[in-house]
């Protein structure tokens, strides 16, 4: 079952790449991958303490305020990280904006809630929930890294916001770019990479 | 009317008229071959019912088959001679499949049924129709409609189909030529039973030999004769109608609706040999053109194999493809065994050339060429891209089923698309999805009222045991109820396993 | 019907309940450190900009509000950070202005000025410039932003361009909007600063 | 007045908020697949998103600013935002019913659209007042359904069109709106006229 | 099995395209005469770039290449490609632009006829964006050079011209952009005498004016119709009128707007492109019109030097609702 | 703290109360989606879709218990169709329900025929004619073509004639050309 979770939530059931849910971050804040590994954690977390709140009283909850309930759950959790975030390392927080907060309508965690949690066991929506949003991290690396090697020519940009500052040797600077790649740290470019990943996982799909 | 002269309908195209190929020499007389083949279905509706079997011996004119409804009308023995077999056998039609056919061998006596003259003007309309049915009239335009529907309307104003735009096709022009009197004779029955106080000849300005045999018999001032410009396809009946009375009406609304009526030339003659010599459909006048020795015209018997004919005419060297039809809307037929019918108006030979010309396929470019010339006004490279694509309901919306399948698009073209193809292929998924979907709707039903059914038979039965328990003594009641619960137990357990 | 009523709102406040208590938990372990990383953000901007002049005073608490300005091109109130020495008496401010006239929109800067008129220096607050073009008149991308250091409006006023305009500014090819944008503010904040100066005592 | 011109040119057209702010994507991918619905969708996310900004707007500053409880923004915006979608669903189940069964099914879907919860919080980052905050609501709404309906258009057509198999369905989706995105670039620097 | 009509006029695609680049060479040739041969070797580059593409592309999607390489629209798409881009460019600014125009706006979504953006704008388009310091200066240097605006070395237009071999052409400013960052800074930042007192007739114009020769060419043999560049042109008449009428100071006139900048070329090249551009008349009017409007408040107000591009693929966005709404009256309804 | 828990109550209260009372005022009625896939499925009512019918399948599919790609007379066009309705995505045939077979209709073979009535039971359409003891005879074009007459016969007399194709019933073919070819 679990290792069934895992292959859906990295791959077959993918939020990012299959599901197309949560694409506001996948989309918007990946201009480098500490970014993406920031907030995908962040949605982690949300979604693992939602997923496992919720599917212990997914009995008890009527059905007509089901929604409201776990919008509000996932509201608070958010809230947390958002302060917790803002507390722990601001430049991040500034760099990731509004998105922290609008992980509560990040639709892939209401979304696992209301198809996965409210029906199934709390250990099962745990692990689901920390597969799919491990597998829209994996995206929101994957994408980081295009972008940011295009536009930028470094990877681990800004890594010390994540890390603190004693790591901020890690960011690798890959060629200078004298001319940088404008297109792939704006909107469209986001668009048009995350097209070509999409593209790439239905030419492996096809081709098995 | 006359302000309608310069009036010209949207699009249409010019090729090359290619009619003087086949006009060189009068139409030539029927001959008898060694055996004819009726197909059973010559017309639009219902096959009509065979009345004779193998073996019988029959006259010319003689009636092979009976209307079986409303919609369909007879066939008749071309010559006499006997029945020889009821068989399946390749039919003109695209599909290239076998339908029944009468096989008719000649005795090459060539001898007349006992003719009747039809006294139309004193005959109840009714009656006059159900002649029109029996005789086997329907349109010799193409369509091959009944005429005896299309003659019950009540209308103004007749016209008359003597455009024949397609290229190469010259048997109405022909027929103009060569049987005038028949021909007005035939309007003016026309006219007759349809209470018409006028007519119309439509006629293109490139016969002009036909018009001016026209003009000179023609006596009566209530027939026009109207010269319209040479482009196709102003011989299609909405655009013929437009030229001649300035009236646009869609695919689906009938000329009648508006006043009008109208008639191919063809089927003009053939009323008139009806009602003046008691003649019933059995031959026609039909085209052999293109890559033929001597094209010609020809007064052919219906059922006669296409070979005939070809064989007179006389085939060029080399590989050829045959073409029932014209140029722009006709089809191939796959040997030469087939036979003439009362749609057949034209035989095209085509030579295979190898083409140096530039064919290949490509993909639309949406050039819009196609979109000026639809005589249709419509869009066909909308219509293409979603037949291409299936997506049917789309091509409704672009109003596919008003497409008259003229070809003026596929013809300018640059990408070379057979797009009429595609509409063909679009339109026929449409059909069948809709008779499926009445069939289904019907099987639906039916499931609905035995489920219906099983119900109110399984509560009448509940509500008889009910009447019978009650009158059994207490001690086998609780036998009974036992009894049936056990086998409910037994029922539940038999679901669940399901 | 009334059951269900009862449960929804009774488990809705529950759960009201439960966030209310974690989230002002959070709140009040967070803030301090939140408001902590908040000041010194605002304050190291705020010491860049006064370059390496000493004050004694609190520059944060010391603020005034300035109304709505044609100069500062401001909409609403802008805050003016005064420094002052052992004394009290002001050696220099800081003023926010804006910059309509970016290539991306609004350009927000603070400018630190002495006493006597000499800009100690600029930072940018927030801008939308193209990144990688416009951009470098952030301090993290390039030095551009100090060539502003010790002018004063008392000289030859053409300087107050870019080289491109016959000006003293450099600028990078292709982006001369933005510091056209900067420089204008730059010099009208200096304006303002010369005919309000009663304000800053 | 000009200036809520601007700020309404600015969220339509120059920082339009699927394709510049990148907000509500997921809706914008998943209801784009027919014109029609995609039509419907974009009327109640409109109509949502300018009650929901107006509201939260309220709730911001006559109940969280005076008692200091800017934490709870997230959580109140929310709720309120939910309970809006369900009254709306409500109303127009009572009073619209035509409009019910055309806008019915996606009413529950725009809870989870961020354009919804974006435009309030970007309401308190920029600091608009009640009538800027309308403002700004109907015109995020309205390009929400700008670039909503264009989108269904064009991914409606693409229908038809030969596409490679592996970008079919949702990688050309991507691609073209990558290019809106980009041609929507077009309007850069016309927000500060 | 034939299908019908078993007749056809005898006209092909690559007959179609090799007309538009018979209308393009007049202006190539005037285009060499005034600025050298720059341009030649980034045609020549780019074209083989983009027939290698779309070879590759036709490859890996199984197709047989043939007729494709030899349709033209490949050739035509660069070739307005190119001549949009700087000529002193780089080849790998070439590269990107030819794969953005072929590989992401033509191939991905199926190759000729499929495509939805113009690819040669979207080429354009993404080159702009990318390297907006590239596309806008003629001398790309990161120092932060001496007065060079004297020099008048930075020109940028859409058509930037290759400066080697004619001196005459360095004086001949491009006042689309000289005049657009004047009216920016309200003037009062810019040194008066750099305001561009430039001849009507100068090299671009003339270029121009071939543009219009060869759009008249390919009226005449029905390549393209009427609507879209007539409309566009009188747009852009009508709205550039208007504008200076408000404000002569801060507004081009008509004539300037005409001659400089990539109108003439649009309206008869880049509008026309069949495959982006809506099929229904009063659609094309429609595009044109919005077109027009968008290029000129872009050229105003917006922050490009010039907006035929932009302008073109924000309405390619348009062009299946603008069908729809425009769709004629079928025949009989 | 207190003032916090007291808003939030607050605020809770009145939206649960209010959503409470909705939920029970506007419970979700017969939902027309059922209709809608039943329009779309064959009505072969063969029951190979695992379900006693095309309605009670429909009714799977919109409470989500079911696949959309079970149906094998519906074909892939059937499935295209559900997916588009479904909003969900085309999933090929699935094998275990069978595969889609030629339309064929039930023909029974009158010599053989013993008359026990089996077959009339097992009809979904009662399209099978005939009396206890007395030889049977399907209505062909009430038949949908759904076998499940054929088991219960004890003779085996019942056969699956494929319905050919007529000129009236014949369809244009898809066109083919020569140089396209998607992949
Ligand atoms: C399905 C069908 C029904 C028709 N019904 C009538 C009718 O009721 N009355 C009538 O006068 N003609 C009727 N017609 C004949 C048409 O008006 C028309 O004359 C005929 O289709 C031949 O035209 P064409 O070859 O242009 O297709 C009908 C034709 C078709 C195909
Ligand atoms: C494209 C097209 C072209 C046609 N051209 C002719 C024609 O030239 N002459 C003709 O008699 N019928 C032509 N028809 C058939 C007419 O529309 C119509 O069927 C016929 O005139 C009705 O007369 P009928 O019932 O006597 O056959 C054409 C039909 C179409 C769709
Ligand atoms: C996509 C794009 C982004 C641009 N971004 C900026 C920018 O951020 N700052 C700027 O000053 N100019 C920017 N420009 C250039 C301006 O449009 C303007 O042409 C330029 O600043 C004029 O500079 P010049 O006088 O050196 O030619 C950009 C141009 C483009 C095409
Ligand atoms: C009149 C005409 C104008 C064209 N204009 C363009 C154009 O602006 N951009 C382009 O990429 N292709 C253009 N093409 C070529 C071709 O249509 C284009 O490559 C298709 O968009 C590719 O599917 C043009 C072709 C013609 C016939
Ligand atoms: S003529 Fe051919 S290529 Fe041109 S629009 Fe019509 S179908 Fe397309
Ligand atoms: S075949 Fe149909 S679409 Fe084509 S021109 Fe004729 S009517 Fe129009
Ligand atoms: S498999 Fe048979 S019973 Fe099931 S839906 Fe299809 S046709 Fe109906
Ligand atoms: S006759 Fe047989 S195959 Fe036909 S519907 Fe009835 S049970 Fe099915
Ligand atoms: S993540 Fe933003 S709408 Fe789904």
């Amino acid at each position: 079952m679990i290792k069934k979770q895992l292959f859906d939530g990295l791959w077959a059931q993918n939020p990012g790449l299959i599901q197309l849910l949560g694409l506001c971050p996948t989309l918007a804040v990946t201009t480098n991958i500490t970014n993406g590994v920031a907030l995908g954690l962040a949605t982690v977390f949300v979604m693992v303490l939602a997923n496992s709140s919720i599917a212990p009283i997914r009995k008890i909850v009527p059905d007509g305020v089901r929604v409201p309930i776990f919008v509000l759950i996932i509201a608070g959790l958010v809230t947390i990280v958002d302060y917790t975030i803002h507390a722990v390392s601001f430049p991040l927080y500034q760099a990731l904006g509004i998105f922290i907060p609008l992980i509560v309508t990040n639709c892939i965690v209401l979304a696992r809630v209301e198809s996965f949690a409210s029906k199934n066991s709390v250990k099962e929506s745990f692990f689901d929930a920390l597969f799919m949003g491990l597998g829209l991290t994996i995206v929101l690396i994957i994408i980081g890294l295009i972008r940011e090697i295009l536009s930028q020519g470094t990877i681990f940009q800004n890594i010390e916001f994540l890390l603190g500052d004693e790591f901020a040797f890690l960011t690798i600077h890959i060629f200078e770019p004298k001319h940088q790649f404008l297109l792939a740290s704006l909107p469209p470019g986001a668009f048009i990479a995350l097209a070509f990943l999409v593209a790439g996982s239905n030419l492996i799909n096809k081709r098995k | 009317m006359n302000i309608f002269n310069k009036l010209s309908f949207h699009g249409g195209i010019k090729p090359q008229g290619n009619k003087n190929i086949s006009t060189k020499n009068p139409i030539k007389k029927i001959f008898i071959p060694d055996m004819l083949i009726l197909p059973l279905r010559q017309s639009v509706g219902k096959a009509p019912k065979l009345i004779v079997s193998e073996g019988d011996y029959v006259l010319k004119g003689q009636q092979l088959a009976k209307p079986s409804s409303n919609l369909s009308v007879g066939i008749h023995a071309p010559t006499s001679g006997y029945i020889k077999r009821i068989a399946m056998h390749p039919v003109p039609h695209p599909s290239m499949l076998n339908e029944e056919c009468i096989f008719l061998e000649p005795d090459h006596k060539d001898q007349w049924i006992k003719k009747k003259v039809i006294d139309y003007k004193n005959l109840k309309l009714e009656e006059v129709l159900e002649q029109l049915r029996q005789n086997g009239l329907v349109g010799m335009g193409g369509a091959t409609f009944p005429t005896h529907i299309k003659a019950s309307s009540k209308i103004e104003t007749l016209i008359v189909n003597a455009a024949e735009c397609e290229p190469f096709i010259t048997c109405d022009d022909m027929a103009l030529r060569e049987k005038t009197e028949e021909f007005l004779t035939g309007v003016d029955i026309a006219m007759h039973i349809l209470g018409a106080k006028k007519a119309i000849i439509g006629i293109e300005d490139n016969k002009q030999e036909a018009i001016t045999e026209l003009q000179k018999k023609n006596q009566n001032s209530k027939i026009e004769i109207k010269i319209i410009p040479t482009v196709y396809p102003s011989g299609d009946e909405k655009r013929l109608l437009f030229l001649v009375s300035g009236l646009k009406i869609k695919k689906m609304d009938r000329p009648s609706n508006h006043g009008f009526q109208i008639f191919n030339v063809g089927t003009l003659i053939s009323i008139a040999r009806l009602f003046i010599h008691g003649e019933p459909v059995i031959s026609r006048v039909v085209t052999f053109t293109g890559n033929l020795k001597q094209p010609n015209n020809f007064e052919a018997l219906i059922g006669t194999p296409i070979k005939y004919f070809l064989n007179d005419c006389g085939i060029k060297e080399g590989d050829h493809q045959i073409i029932m039809g014209g140029p722009m809307m006709g089809f191939e037929l796959q040997n030469s065994e087939i036979t003439v019918t009362k749609s057949m108006n034209c035989v095209l030979i085509k030579r295979n050339e190898t083409q140096s010309k530039d064919t290949s396929i490509m993909p639309c470019i949406r050039c819009s060429r196609c979109v000026e010339v639809c005589p249709a006004e419509l869009q066909p490279q909308e219509l293409y891209w979603f037949s291409k694509s299936k997506q049917f309901e789309k091509t409704l919306d672009y109003k596919l089923f008003d497409c008259i399948e003229c070809g003026c698009c596929s013809y300018v073209c640059p990408s070379n698309i057979p797009l009429v193809s595609y509409y063909r292929y679009a339109k026929s998924e449409i059909r069948s999805e809709e008779i499926s979907g009445e069939r289904a709707d019907i099987a639906r039903d039916r499931n609905e009222f035995r489920l219906f059914r099983l119900d109110r038979e399984k509560t009448e039965r509940a509500e008889r045991n009910a009447q019978r328990r009650a009158q059994i003594p207490d001690a086998e009641k609780k036998k009974l109820i036992e009894e049936k619960k056990a086998a409910i137990d037994m029922a539940l357990k038999d679901k669940e396993e399901i | 019907m009334i059951k269900t009523i009862v449960k929804s709102s009774f488990l809705i406040t529950f759960i009201g309940i439960l966030f209310g208590i974690l989230l002002n938990l959070t709140f009040t372990f967070t803030t301090p450190q939140i408001e902590k990383n908040i000041k010194d953000a605002k304050m190291n901007l705020l010491n860049e900009s006064v370059g390496n002049l000493k004050y004694e005073n609190n520059l944060l608490n010391d603020k005034i509000i300035l109304g709505p300005n044609e100069l500062l091109g401001n909409n609403t109130n802008t805050d003016a950070y005064i420094a002052r020495d052992i004394n009290g008496t002001m050696v220099a401010v800081v003023i926010e202005a804006t910059a309509h006239d970016g290539y991306g929109g609004d350009i927000n800067l603070i400018t630190g000025i002495n006493k006597d008129g000499n800009i100690l220096g600029v930072r940018i607050i927030n801008h939308s410039e193209t990144p990688g073009l416009g951009d470098y008149i952030e301090k993290k991308k390039s030095n551009w932003i100090d060539n502003f250091i010790g002018l004063n409006l008392s000289g030859d006023s053409s300087i107050w361009k870019t080289k491109k305009d016959m000006g003293q500014f450099d600028f990078r090819a292709g982006a001369t909007i933005t510091p056209r944008a900067v420089i204008k503010a730059v010099k009208k904040t200096l304006e303002y600063f010369k005919e309000n100066q009663d304000k800053f005592k | 007045m000009k200036e809520y011109l601007v700020l309404l040119i600015g969220i339509v057209f120059v920082n339009n908020i699927v394709l510049t702010k990148i907000l509500g994507l997921c809706p914008f991918m998943g209801v784009s697949k027919k014109l029609e619905t995609s039509v419907s969708m974009s009327a109640a996310t409109a109509f949502v998103l300018t009650l929901g900004s107006i509201s939260s707007w309220l709730i911001y500053h006559y109940l969280l600013e005076p008692f200091h409880l800017e934490y709870l923004r997230t959580i109140m915006f929310i709720i309120v935002i939910a309970a809006i979608v369900q009254f709306t669903e409500l109303v127009m189940e009572k009073n619209f019913p035509f409009l019910y069964r055309v806008l019915g099914i996606f009413l529950p879907l725009i809870t989870t659209n961020c354009a919804v919860l974006g435009i309030p919080l970007l309401n308190v980052q920029m600091n608009h007042n009640l009538f800027g905050a309308a403002i700004f609501g109907l015109g995020g709404g309205l390009g929400f359904s700008l670039v909503l309906i264009l989108f269904a258009s064009l991914r409606e057509k693409l229908e038809g069109a030969d596409t490679p198999l592996a970008f079919q369905g949702t990688a050309i989706a991507l691609i073209t709106a990558g290019l809106m995105s980009l041609s929507f670039m077009a309007f850069i620097g016309l927000d500060n006229l | 099995m034939i299908s019908s009509p078993i007749i056809k006029e005898s006209d092909s695609v690559s007959f179609v395209m090799s007309h538009v680049f018979f209308a393009l060479i007049p202006s190539l040739l005037i285009y060499i005469y005034f600025f050298g041969y720059g341009i030649l070797g980034n045609l020549i580059f780019g074209v083989t770039l983009g027939v290698l593409f779309e070879y590759l592309c036709l490859k890996l999607r199984n197709i047989s290449a043939k007729p494709f390489l030899l349709d033209g629209s490949t050739i035509v798409t660069c070739w307005l490609l190119i001549i949009s881009i700087p000529s002193g460019s780089p080849w790998w600014i070439i590269l990107i632009g030819v794969f953005s125009a072929i590989v992401i706006a033509k191939h991905i979504y199926g190759g000729l006829g499929s495509n939805i953006f113009n690819p040669a704008m979207i080429g354009y388009a993404i080159l702009l964006i990318s390297f907006p310091a590239m596309m806008t200066n003629w001398e790309v240097s990161n120092s932060l050079g001496l007065n060079n605006f004297l020099n008048l070395k930075n020109l940028f237009n859409l058509f930037h011209v290759q400066l080697i071999s004619n001196i005459d052409a360095v004086s001949s400013a491009t006042p689309l952009d000289n005049i657009k960052t004047y009216l920016f800074l309200n003037a009062d930042n810019l040194n008066p005498n750099n305001f561009p007192n430039y001849e009507i007739f100068n090299p671009r114009s003339i270029i121009n004016i071939s543009y219009f020769a060869g759009g008249l060419y390919l009226l005449h043999k029905k390549i393209i119709s009427w609507h879209l560049p007539i409309t566009l042109i009188i747009t852009v008449i009508l709205f550039s009128s208007f504008m200076s009428l408000i404000d002569a100071n801060k507004f081009m006139g008509p004539i300037h707007h005409l001659l400089n900048g990539a109108v003439i070329l649009g309206a008869f090249f880049i509008l026309t492109d069949p495959v982006t551009s809506p099929t229904t008349k009063r659609g094309k009017i429609i595009f044109a019109i919005l077109i027009g409007i968008i290029t000129l408040t872009i050229r105003n107000f917006g922050g490009y030097p010039d907006g035929i591009a932009f302008a073109v693929i924000f309405m390619n966005i348009w062009v299946p609702l603008i069908e729809k709404f425009t769709q004629p009256k079928v025949f009989g309804y | 703290m207190i003032l916090t828990v007291m808003i939030i109550v607050g605020i809770c209260f009145v939206i649960g109360v209010f959503l409470g009372f909705a939920s029970i005022k506007f419970k979700t009625q017969s939902d027309p989606i059922v209709e809608k896939i039943d329009k779309i499925l064959p009505q072969t009512q063969c029951g190979q879709c695992g379900y006693p019918g095309c309605k009670p399948y429909a009714q799977a599919i919109a409470d989500g218990s079911a696949d959309i790609n079970q149906c094998p007379p519906g074909g892939d066009d059937g499935i295209h169709k559900l997916a588009d309705l479904m909003g969900v995505d085309y999933k090929p045939l699935n094998d275990e329900h069978g595969i889609t077979k030629e339309k064929a209709v039930a023909i029974i073979d009158e010599d053989t025929c013993i008359g026990c009535t089996l077959c009339i039971q097992a009809c979904p359409v009662d399209a099978i004619l005939g009396a206890a003891k007395q030889m049977h005879t399907v209505i062909e074009k009430e038949c949908t073509g759904c076998e499940l007459c054929l088991p219960p016969c004890p003779v085996d007399c019942i056969i699956m004639e494929p319905v050919g194709e007529t000129a009236e019933s014949w369809k244009w073919k898809y066109p083919v050309t020569s140089i396209k070819q998607v992949r």
